[in-house]
């Protein structure tokens, strides 16, 4: 069945707009609701909208980098700004602070760093997940006699 | 794209809650990250200004006046028929005759069809149901059909050649 | 006095919500629970403005409306899947 | 000394692999070397413990558990040494020349020499569980040796007897030497010290009189019984003759089987004396002793014969114990020692008949006095002795054994008990003495015998018999008041305090003398019945005891079978019941007992309609889910419980909870709908309505667990929650506003990095999961190969559990292979062995 | 009460009661397709209203500016899904109302090759 | 402040993490994840002695002072675990280098590896509940990855039914944090063992101490909670079965001693009895359900089973002595049990399959194989001078001592049925004759004999050197009872009520 | 508004351990999605105080009043949500391979691996 237009449509214009939000969310994330989780989400659900209007393949190719290679850098990034702390022989991923806030961003600390990782994992992990059990059937199809049997069903749907 | 660069900026700011030129330098640098990022899905996404097919469409105000236009029309047309559509709903006998009436398109752009569809949906009474393959036909559920000749030729006046203005 | 009416329109935007989730149970079909949903959703995306009027915390709710308004991610969803016959 | 001597022993067991190499049989006196040298070293010390010297010596190993390595030598440990590395030379010597042609002689020298080493480490224990350590590795190094010919079955059959039933025995032995040193710590021991021997035995008084003796003597005695083959456990011995003949003489005739008895009259001056102590020793020890000799006069396998005496002097040795007193103790040290000599040159010799003319069975020999003399004079000897003939050392601890019996102090019936069986017991001996030399040397040869060129083996081999056949003759003449030296001290240490004693051959008549003699005057009067006396079908003739282990195991894994069937059915509803069922039984009994009357249901003053009804659509919600006819129907309905979840969030001031579960909810929905959207359609309600209502139920109650739960903990405030801490440094210490957000990233940003792991894990965990599929290989090297050798199974290998259980329940099967020829009561390894020869 | 809150108050009651007459339409139509109509207003008047209202509850220019981007957001994001469940419930044979009149729509697509002429 | 602590996350994350980036490149992938897990042994063993000098090592996460930061200690029992099981991980990897076909390499095989290793060293190390509960998490995903990779029908079905038994117990293990927090008010492990010291009489506690048991009883496949393991154990590579038997149910039995243990003692007072029957169902459960198998890896799976019995009988003994000799118990039987897969394993890939009445002749075939697959079950049925026979030695004294009989001689009983069920597969494996030329079997690879026999030989040396497992594991034991020391280790000499209220002020 | 919150979440629990029980492996994750629900809503009731339009948000720099919500128990069922959501992903991947392998949705037909 053709996809509607309309949907397309309306997902790209959402897409840069809700990277945007998604990255808004991010950074005020330490002082209003938000943060690396809901950031996160965020762009997953954009992504997964173009999956939703285009089909897998076509959101593969949204952002050139790969998902999986996203996530792990996610992991790394975050764990990586626990070990300053170590150097200076405190606890591990203790905060440590820049003295003066950013203009336009805010002030910026290992928390916000590793909040930064989370961001990329979750938007790895999930956007990547969803990929994967779309594209499922397409490269694994379910045995044909399972078909017949669901179209005898009447389907209520 | 450029268009979309300055619309996202301003957003940054909008959400910033701060409208400092530092600000906008982020928000417009972020903004320029995003479309870089993601351009080849963007690419066909005509804006206004560059669309320079025929018709020769005028300078940039006369466009901006058709955007208020435009929306200024849209909200009114939603009051009024929503508050048909509740008439329906609250009359005690229902006597409506619903039905799907196609009406050919002039409209070629995605985003004028988009528009065009959506402004549809978004009056009551009409539902923008499916587009035909070669974009030439939108096929329209009507809650109450007095005469389908009169709706298809409502909403090309009155949406139609709106759209059309902005988004041929 | 304010609050007391908004918590009023609160509670007629329920009853509107109950009559939402009576008509997703009952909905023959599957697009007229998917209807439902988005009805259900429309009414959370009330109450959630409704309720930040009343607590007049109205910075802190926009970002949840937002979110609320990605509830059509999920509608969407259903939809392209049934009409998939996917179903 | 005695530490370097064990340990060096036991060290140079894989000298043994040298003998993989020929000439096996002057190898194996080089290896006899071995035991010899420990033999000299020992018999250096004789004087010195004759004069009461108590060599003690001990190496740390757990002290924190007790345990160390603590080696003493009394007359007692002495005595058993003397007889493990005496004859343990002779067998390794006679070993050599025996298995002379069999490449495994290596492997079973290791083992040979395993055991001596654990053998000689556990009679010169000083700590209980120094003994127990030894203890079990004599039980393993059998079960190698039995098991050597692991190709047969019945080796295989054998070996795991003897195995379970010693190891089984060593674990009750291990319990109730814990009690004991725990009942020693009670009276004031402490640490290591409690667990030695003379400590217990020391501490012997009170623990008499403990609440815990009993159970304690109950496990030493399993333990001891089922080491030395005592009645009910005795059928082990038999199967074990299986092993190569070297083993059967060393292990289950002169050492192994008489660690039981060891043990016995080691604890004896502490723990015996008491009414269970004498009655269970005597009553055991002469059943045994009777029943065996008299099983004994049945046999036609000559190994078999042999394991029958053995275990019924056995069950003497245990019932001298019991009758205890000074004569008891020093027909103890006599029989040990008579026992041993005549008992190993016997087996010798049976090992020597079975490598000359390849069979041991007594219907198929016969007039081998022609072609083996040398051999017939060696068994001659040995069986004067066994038979208790004058002037053979066999006589003189007859004499002694008859002694204890009636000097005996123990209560009433018991001697005479002890005296009957005895005399049972020495008539049968006489006649199985008399059968086996009258059937193999006399008479005329066998048609078989005839063909084969038969004649005495070389010196090598018939050397080691030899010696302790011509022992038992040689002592009694001149040397008895030599061996009241060694035996004095041994006597002393297990009646307790210390004496000696003269054995003599004739000190004028008494009441021993006389029944002695009219034993033997009636014993050779019987030998004319014999073969009548072989095949009487008596009372016990079905039971074989072996047979009833075997069919106990099989009911075992029966029951097993079963119950792991029903157990574990494979279902996965039922596997989630009993976890319910279990959660319910786990916190709601404690709850309903304890927890209940914290339950408190507070008025709340400011509830609001839409609030009632956010909540009540949850379940509502629930309901629907349950109750959807398809899968898109059960996602939406699922979708109303995570929205209204969001909302109630969203009012209950939750903001970064009510943003990620409405995400969280709309990214669920598309996943659920991506892989429902494979699966079939239909919704049908698979099972029956009883079944339905019974899971409503379990539920129910499980939720209403649940809600009380809630209720009990959520308004309980004994303590003080550490919310406020995170209010009040959020901003100044943590740098944020947004006290959720600032607990994830900073102050337990630890779980935070936790849980992105777990993210990154499911993604590894589902790509693999979806992406990579192996294909199952179908070839198989064992495919191809020809089925499974036919061959010398005689009798079916142990099944699987599922045809046992199958076989064990339909109880009317015939026992497998009821063999013709005259089964014995209980035949050698349950198998009529008179068939069977069983090579080298 | 005050001025704003009047005005609040008013756009707020605009709102709820446009949903609730949604709710109501969405029981009494007789098919999916009349019901969506009735979803669709629910979604458009409906939550204007109440946005309308936040936003001149704030007094904050900023905070109405972005309610009225929420709007937009929210007229962009609403009908598509109208349009996908209508187009989704057509396309899976729900059945219209007797009282139907036309269906130029009858018998354009074709089901295999997804095309709709 | 024991900063080293972070070493065995950071080691294991970054590694993880670097091992998925450069996936591309198999060799630097395989040497990260290898290098890791090393470090992460000799780090362990390192910790072992240091806490032997000088005590319970204990830091702040983030700096943040206890009860409100999360807290990462480590004592005797967490080093001793730790070690143990860092060293069962290497085992694990070399025997994967050789028993493995490679394409599972592509899949992020070694990294799960690394990432479970993660869970579990975290549980060992933390003293924070909820943290615990993440770690849990993360080893319980790492296993699900671990247990259906290959994606062959028995690893599905199996997984799945290890999957939602599983997840139903760490729901409750999570529900449990949430009741622990609404009735103690707060989750730092020390904090609430002090509070939850004043509570005398038994009550709405006791239900909660209950969940935790069901909880983690779950997850060390106690009865009746233990169907997931047999049904799913024996599908997966053996590597995976061998790791999981080492790690799993231990982390799971590891988490009864340390919050029953340590942090709600008066309730392991009231409910010691209760554990002490299900000590002995488990015990007797488990060793009838491996007598009913005919295959090697189902009966050792059974098997793990019934020696989690034993391992629970030592907390039921719930007493210093009692704990202490469960937890040498424990590291040993982690380490037999594992070899025996190993062993068990190489078996199987010799004849391509694990059925005993398809196998046969091994003992003349391969006797560097049965030599140490005889000399490990010699350890599992306690036969001296292995480890097992300290190790049931150890719980068999402290039952006798505690005058608790029953179960001491049902111990007893069940290491005889053990020997018994070992044997079967000794008889059938080793002694039975079953071919008549065995030559086209394939040999066995000296590299998959290597873990085996390496930690066979480890079984020995802790059986030689028992004199410093037993002083080691009776430190453990008195450390993990002496609930003061805990408390005033993580908050300081006044406890952790007292800092609690001065940094509210 | 505890007692109801309880009822909820007992409905919750009842109804995860009813879809648990089924033979559907559908069911069974929706059961599942339900149980963590149940377990978050409960870790939510058991905070310092379940309280109205108090977010726990730090107003230009006072410290927030008694009354204000729990932090730590929200930072807590984030953390939950999230992990939650990982597993449910898992158990529908894993789902879908075994309904595969299997070709069937009935748990009954998945009883393989316990053959003796
Ligand atoms: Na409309
Ligand atoms: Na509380």
């Amino acid at each position: 069945m053709h996809d509607s237009i309309i949907l397309r449509t309306v997902a790209r214009l959402l897409l840069p707009l809700l990277l945007m939000l998604s990255v808004f969310m991010l950074l005020r994330g330490h002082n209003l609701p938000g943060g690396g989780f809901i950031g996160g989400l965020f762009a997953a659900c954009a992504l997964i909208l173009q999956m939703i209007a285009f089909g897998p393949s076509f959101a593969r190719r949204v952002i050139p980098i790969s998902y999986l290679g996203m996530a792990a850098f996610g992991v790394f990034f975050g764990a990586i700004w626990g070990l300053p702390a170590l150097f200076l022989g405190q606890p591990f991923m203790q905060a440590l602070w820049l003295a003066d806030p950013i203009p336009g961003i805010g002030k910026i600390g290992t928390p916000v760093l590793f909040d930064i990782g989370v961001f990329f994992t979750v938007i790895g992990v999930t956007t990547q997940i969803a990929l994967l059990l779309a594209e499922e059937p397409l490269l694994f199809p379910m045995p044909p006699q399972e078909r017949e049997h669901e179209r005898k069903g009447a389907p209520e749907a | 794209m450029l268009v979309l660069n300055f619309v996202l900026a301003i957003v940054w700011m909008a959400l910033q809650r701060s409208f400092s030129l530092v600000d906008f330098v982020v928000g417009f640098g972020l903004g320029f990250g995003i479309i870089a990022l993601t351009q080849h899905v963007l690419r066909d996404l005509t804006p206004v200004v560059e669309n320079g097919r025929g018709k020769g469409l005028g300078s940039y105000p006369l466009q901006t006046w058709r955007i208020f236009s435009l929306f200024a029309f849209a909200l009114w047309s939603i009051l009024k028929s929503s508050i048909e559509v509740a008439q329906i709903v609250v009359r005690p006998k229902l006597n409506i005759q619903p039905g799907i009436i196609a009406i050919p398109l002039d409209v070629r752009s995605d985003m004028g069809i988009t528009l065009l569809a959506n402004l549809i949906t978004l009056t009551p009474g009409t539902v923008s149901l499916d587009m035909s393959t070669d974009r030439r036909t939108l096929y329209v559920h009507c809650i109450d059909i007095k005469d389908p000749d009169a709706v298809r030729d409502d909403i090309k006046q009155n949406f139609e050649r709106r759209v059309i203005e902005l988004f041929p | 006095m304010f609050t007391v009416l908004m918590y009023g329109l609160m509670s007629v935007v329920a009853v509107s919500l109950v009559l939402a989730v009576a008509r997703l149970l009952m909905g023959p079909s599957i697009p007229d629970r998917t209807m439902a949903l988005d009805m259900v959703l429309m009414h959370v995306v009330a109450l959630i403005a409704l309720y930040g009027i009343a607590v007049n915390r109205d910075v802190l709710i926009d970002a949840i409306l937002v979110t609320a308004v990605l509830g059509f991610l999920g509608t969407v969803a259903i939809a392209r899947y049934i009409e998939q016959g996917r179903s | 000394m005695l530490a370097s001597m064990v340990l060096l022993m036991l060290a140079a067991a894989p000298l043994g692999l040298i003998a993989r190499r020929e000439p096996r049989s002057l190898i194996g006196w080089g290896l006899a070397l071995i035991p010899f040298a420990a033999f000299v070293v020992l018999c250096t010390q004789i004087a010195a413990v004759a004069d009461g010297v108590r060599l003690d010596e001990a190496i740390a190993w757990a002290p924190a558990m007790g345990l160390e390595l603590r080696f003493t030598l009394d007359g007692l440990s002495l005595l058993f040494a003397l007889i493990i590395t005496g004859i343990g030379t002779l067998i390794i010597g006679y070993g050599g020349a025996y298995m002379e042609k069999d490449i495994g002689l290596g492997r079973f020298y290791v083992y040979l020499i395993l055991f001596m080493g654990a053998m000689l480490g556990l009679v010169l224990a000083g700590n209980v569980l120094t003994m127990f350590v030894f203890w079990e590795l004599t039980s393993v190094t059998s079960y190698l040796l039995v098991g050597y010919k692991h190709d047969y079955p019945d080796a295989r059959r054998g070996a795991q007897h003897a195995l379970l039933v010693t190891a089984g025995g060593g674990l009750a032995l291990l319990v109730g030497l814990l009690l004991l040193g725990y009942m020693t710590q009670q009276t004031g021991v402490t640490g290591s010290e409690a667990y030695t021997f003379a400590a217990i035995i020391a501490a012997g008084e009170t623990l008499k009189l403990d609440a815990l003796y009993v159970p304690a003597m109950i496990l030493v005695f399993l333990g001891c019984f089922t080491k030395s083959a005592q009645f009910p456990f005795h059928f082990w011995l038999p199967g074990a003759m299986q092993a190569p003949t070297p083993a059967s003489a060393f292990l289950h005739s002169a050492t192994m089987v008489k660690a039981g008895i060891y043990l016995l009259a080691r604890l004896a001056p502490g723990l015996g004396g008491t009414l269970f102590w004498e009655t269970t020793l005597v009553l055991i020890g002469g059943f045994t002793f009777a029943f065996g000799a008299v099983v004994a006069v049945r046999q036609f396998d000559i190994k078999a014969l042999l394991a029958y005496t053995t275990l019924s002097m056995l069950g003497g040795l245990v019932m001298l114990i019991g009758l205890g007193g000074k004569y008891g103790a020093e027909a103890l040290t006599a029989n040990i020692l008579a026992h041993a000599l005549y008992k190993s040159a016997l087996f010798m010799s049976a090992g020597i008949i079975d490598h000359e003319t390849g069979t041991r069975d007594l219907n198929r020999l016969g007039g081998l006095r022609k072609y083996m003399p040398i051999t017939m004079v060696i068994v001659g000897l040995a069986l004067l002795s066994q038979m208790g003939i004058p002037i053979l050392l066999g006589f003189v601890a007859k004499e002694w054994m008859l002694k204890a019996a009636l000097e005996s102090s123990v209560m009433a019936p018991l001697p005479i008990l002890a005296l009957s069986a005895i005399i049972v017991g020495a008539l049968a001996y006489i006649v199985a003495a008399w059968r086996l030399f009258s059937k193999a040397f006399l008479g005329t040869p066998h048609p078989d015998v005839q063909q084969h060129h038969i004649v005495d083996p070389k010196p090598a081999m018939w050397i080691s018999p030899a010696i302790p056949a011509l022992l038992a003759l040689v002592l009694p003449l001149g040397l008895l008041p030599a061996l009241s030296v060694l035996l004095s001290p041994a006597a002393s240490a297990v009646y307790g305090e210390a004496f000696t004693f003269e054995l003599y051959l004739y000190n004028g008549i008494n009441t021993a003398l006389l029944i002695s003699l009219s034993i033997i005057g009636v014993g050779l009067g019987l030998t004319r019945f014999q073969e009548r006396l072989a095949t009487l079908r008596g009372p016990f003739a079905k039971i074989d005891a072996a047979e009833v282990f075997d069919q106990l195991t099989n009911g075992m894994l029966a029951t097993a079978t079963a119950l792991t069937r029903t157990v574990q059915s494979g279902k996965l509803r039922t596997y989630i019941l009993y976890t319910v069922l279990t959660f319910i039984g786990f916190i709601g009994v404690p709850f309903v007992l304890f927890g209940l009357d914290l339950i408190m249901i507070t008025a709340d003053s400011d509830l609001h309609f839409y609030e009632v009804i956010t909540a009540a659509l949850i379940p509502i919600g629930v309901i629907a889910t349950i109750r959807a006819r398809s899968r898109l129907g059960a996602i939406i309905a699922v979708s109303i419980v995570g929205a209204m979840t969001a909302l109630f969030f969203v009012l209950f001031s939750a903001p970064d909870l009510a943003l990620t579960q409405l995400l969280i909810e709309a990214l669920t929905t598309v996943f659920l709908l991506l892989v429902f959207s494979v699966l079939p359609v239909r919704f049908e309600t698979l099972s029956p309505p009883l079944i339905r209502i019974r899971d409503g139920i379990i539920a129910a109650v499980a939720g209403l667990l649940m809600t009380g739960l809630v209720l009990a903990s959520a308004t309980n405030d004994l303590f003080p929650p550490l919310a406020p801490w995170f209010l009040a440094n959020s901003y100044p210490a943590g740098q944020g506003d947004n006290v959720v957000n600032v607990i994830l990233v900073d102050f337990r940003s630890f779980d935070t990095l936790g849980e992105i792991t777990v993210l990154f894990v499911a993604l590894l965990g589902i790509l693999g999961l979806l992406r990579f599929r192996t294909k199952p290989s179908d070839k198989r090297a064992i495919d191809e190969l020809p089925v499974i050798m036919p061959g010398d199974t005689v009798r079916e290998e142990l099944q699987t559990p599922v045809e046992i259980g199958a076989r064990t329940l339909q109880k009317d099967t015939p026992a497998p292979q009821q063999s013709p020829a005259g089964q014995g009561e209980a035949g050698m390894g349950g198998q009529s062995a008179s068939g069977r020869i069983s090579p080298g | 009460m005050t001025f704003i809150e009047i005005i609040t108050f008013g756009f707020a009651l605009i709102g709820v009661s446009f949903m609730v007459l949604s709710s109501v339409g969405m029981l009494r139509m007789p098919d999916l397709y009349t019901r969506i109509h009735a979803a669709a207003k629910a979604g458009t008047v409906g939550v204007i209203g109440i946005l309308l209202g936040v936003a001149v509850h704030s007094q904050d220019v900023l905070t109405a500016a972005k309610m009225l981007a929420l709007i937009g957001f929210f007229l962009l994001t609403a009908p598509v899904a109208s349009h996908m469940i209508d187009r989704a419930a057509y396309l899976t044979q729900v059945q219209a109302t007797d009282q139907g009149v036309i269906d130029e729509l009858e018998g354009r697509y074709d089901l295999e090759t997804g095309q709709l002429r | 402040m024991a900063n080293h602590l972070f070493l065995p996350f950071i080691i294991s994350i970054i590694g993880a993490a670097l091992a998925v980036m450069f996936a591309k490149q198999r060799p630097f992938a395989r040497t990260v994840v290898f290098t890791s897990v090393l470090s992460m042994v000799v780090y362990s063993i390192w910790l072992l002695f240091l806490v032997m000098n000088e005590g319970r090592q204990v830091t702040q996460a983030a700096n943040w002072a206890a009860p409100f930061g999360i807290t990462l200690i480590a004592d005797g029992m967490s080093a001793m675990m730790l070690s143990t099981a860092s060293l069962l991980m290497l085992g694990t990897i070399v025997y994967s280098f050789y028993s493995l076909d490679p394409a599972y390499e592509r899949y992020f095989f070694y990294p799960l590896l690394l990432l479970l290793l993660l869970g579990v060293s975290g549980a060992f190390l933390t003293g924070d509940l909820f943290n615990l509960y993440v770690w849990f998490e993360v080893l319980l995903l790492a296993s699900f990855g671990l247990i259906t990779l290959g994606g062959s029908r028995p690893q599905l079905e199996g997984g799945l039914k290890y999957m939602v038994l599983n997840l139903f117990g760490s729901t409750l293990f999570l529900i449990g944090c949430g009741l622990i927090y609404g009735t103690i008010g707060t989750l730092n492990m020390a904090h609430i063992a002090e509070r939850m010291a004043t509570i005398q009489e038994p009550g709405l506690m006791t239900a909660i101490a209950c969940m935790f048991l069901f909880a983690y009883g779950s997850k060390a496949a106690i009865v009746p909670l233990f169907f997931w393991l047999p049904t799913s154990y024996h599908t997966p590579p053996v590597a995976v079965t061998a790791i999981f038997s080492g790690l799993l149910t231990k982390v799971g039995v590891y988490s009864l001693y340390r919050v029953l243990g340590v942090v709600m003692q008066n309730e392991l007072q009231r409910l010691a009895p209760f554990i002490l029957v299900l000590a002995g169902l488990t015990m007797v459960i488990g060793v009838f359900g491996a007598m009913a198998q005919m295959n090697i890896r189902r009966i050792l799976s059974f098997h793990i089973v019934s020696q989690i019995g034993y391992a629970i009988m030592g907390l039921g003994l719930a007493s210093a002595a009692g704990l202490g000799a469960g937890l040498l118990f424990l590291v040993h039987v982690m380490i037999v049990k594992t070899a025996l897969f190993y062993i068990g394993g190489a078996a199987e890939l010799i004849y391509g399959t694990g059925d005993l009445k398809k196998m046969g002749g091994l003992a003349h075939r391969e006797p560097v194989l049965a030599t140490f697959w005889f000399l490990g079950i010699l350890s599992l049925a306690g036969i001296p001078p292995m480890s097992g026979f300290f190790g049931k030695l150890a719980l068999l004294q402290v039952g006798v001592s505690q005058q608790s009989l029953l179960i001491t001689l049902i111990a007893a009983g069940v290491g005889l049925l053990t020997f018994f069920s070992m044997l079967k597969i000794w008889n059938e494996v080793f002694w039975k004759k079953a071919y008549a030329d065995m030559s086209k079997l394939p040999r066995v690879h000296p590299g998959l004999l290597l873990p085996g026999v390496a930690l066979v030989l480890l079984s020995v040396a802790l059986g030689i050197g028992a004199g410093f497992v037993a002083d080691y594991s009776a430190m453990a034991g008195m450390q993990v009872f002496d609930q003061v020391g805990y408390i005033t280790s993580v908050c300081g000499p006044d406890g952790c009520e007292a800092a609690f209220e001065t940094a509210l002020r | 508004m505890v007692l109801i919150l309880a009822v909820v979440i007992g409905a919750l629990f009842a109804g995860a351990i009813y879809m648990m029980l089924r033979r559907s492996v559908v069911k069974l994750i929706l059961g599942l999605i339900l149980l963590s629900y149940a377990a978050n809503l409960l870790i939510f009731t058991m905070g310092d105080g379940i309280r109205r339009g108090v977010p726990p948000i730090v107003v230009n720099g006072e410290t927030p009043p008694p009354g204000t919500a729990d932090p730590l128990v929200q930072a807590l069922i984030l953390t939950a949500i999230v992990i939650s959501f990982a597993i449910m992903a898992f158990t529908l991947a894993l789902a879908y391979r075994a309904n595969q392998a299997v070709n069937s949705d009935d748990l009954d037909d998945m009883v393989s691996t316990d053959k003796l």
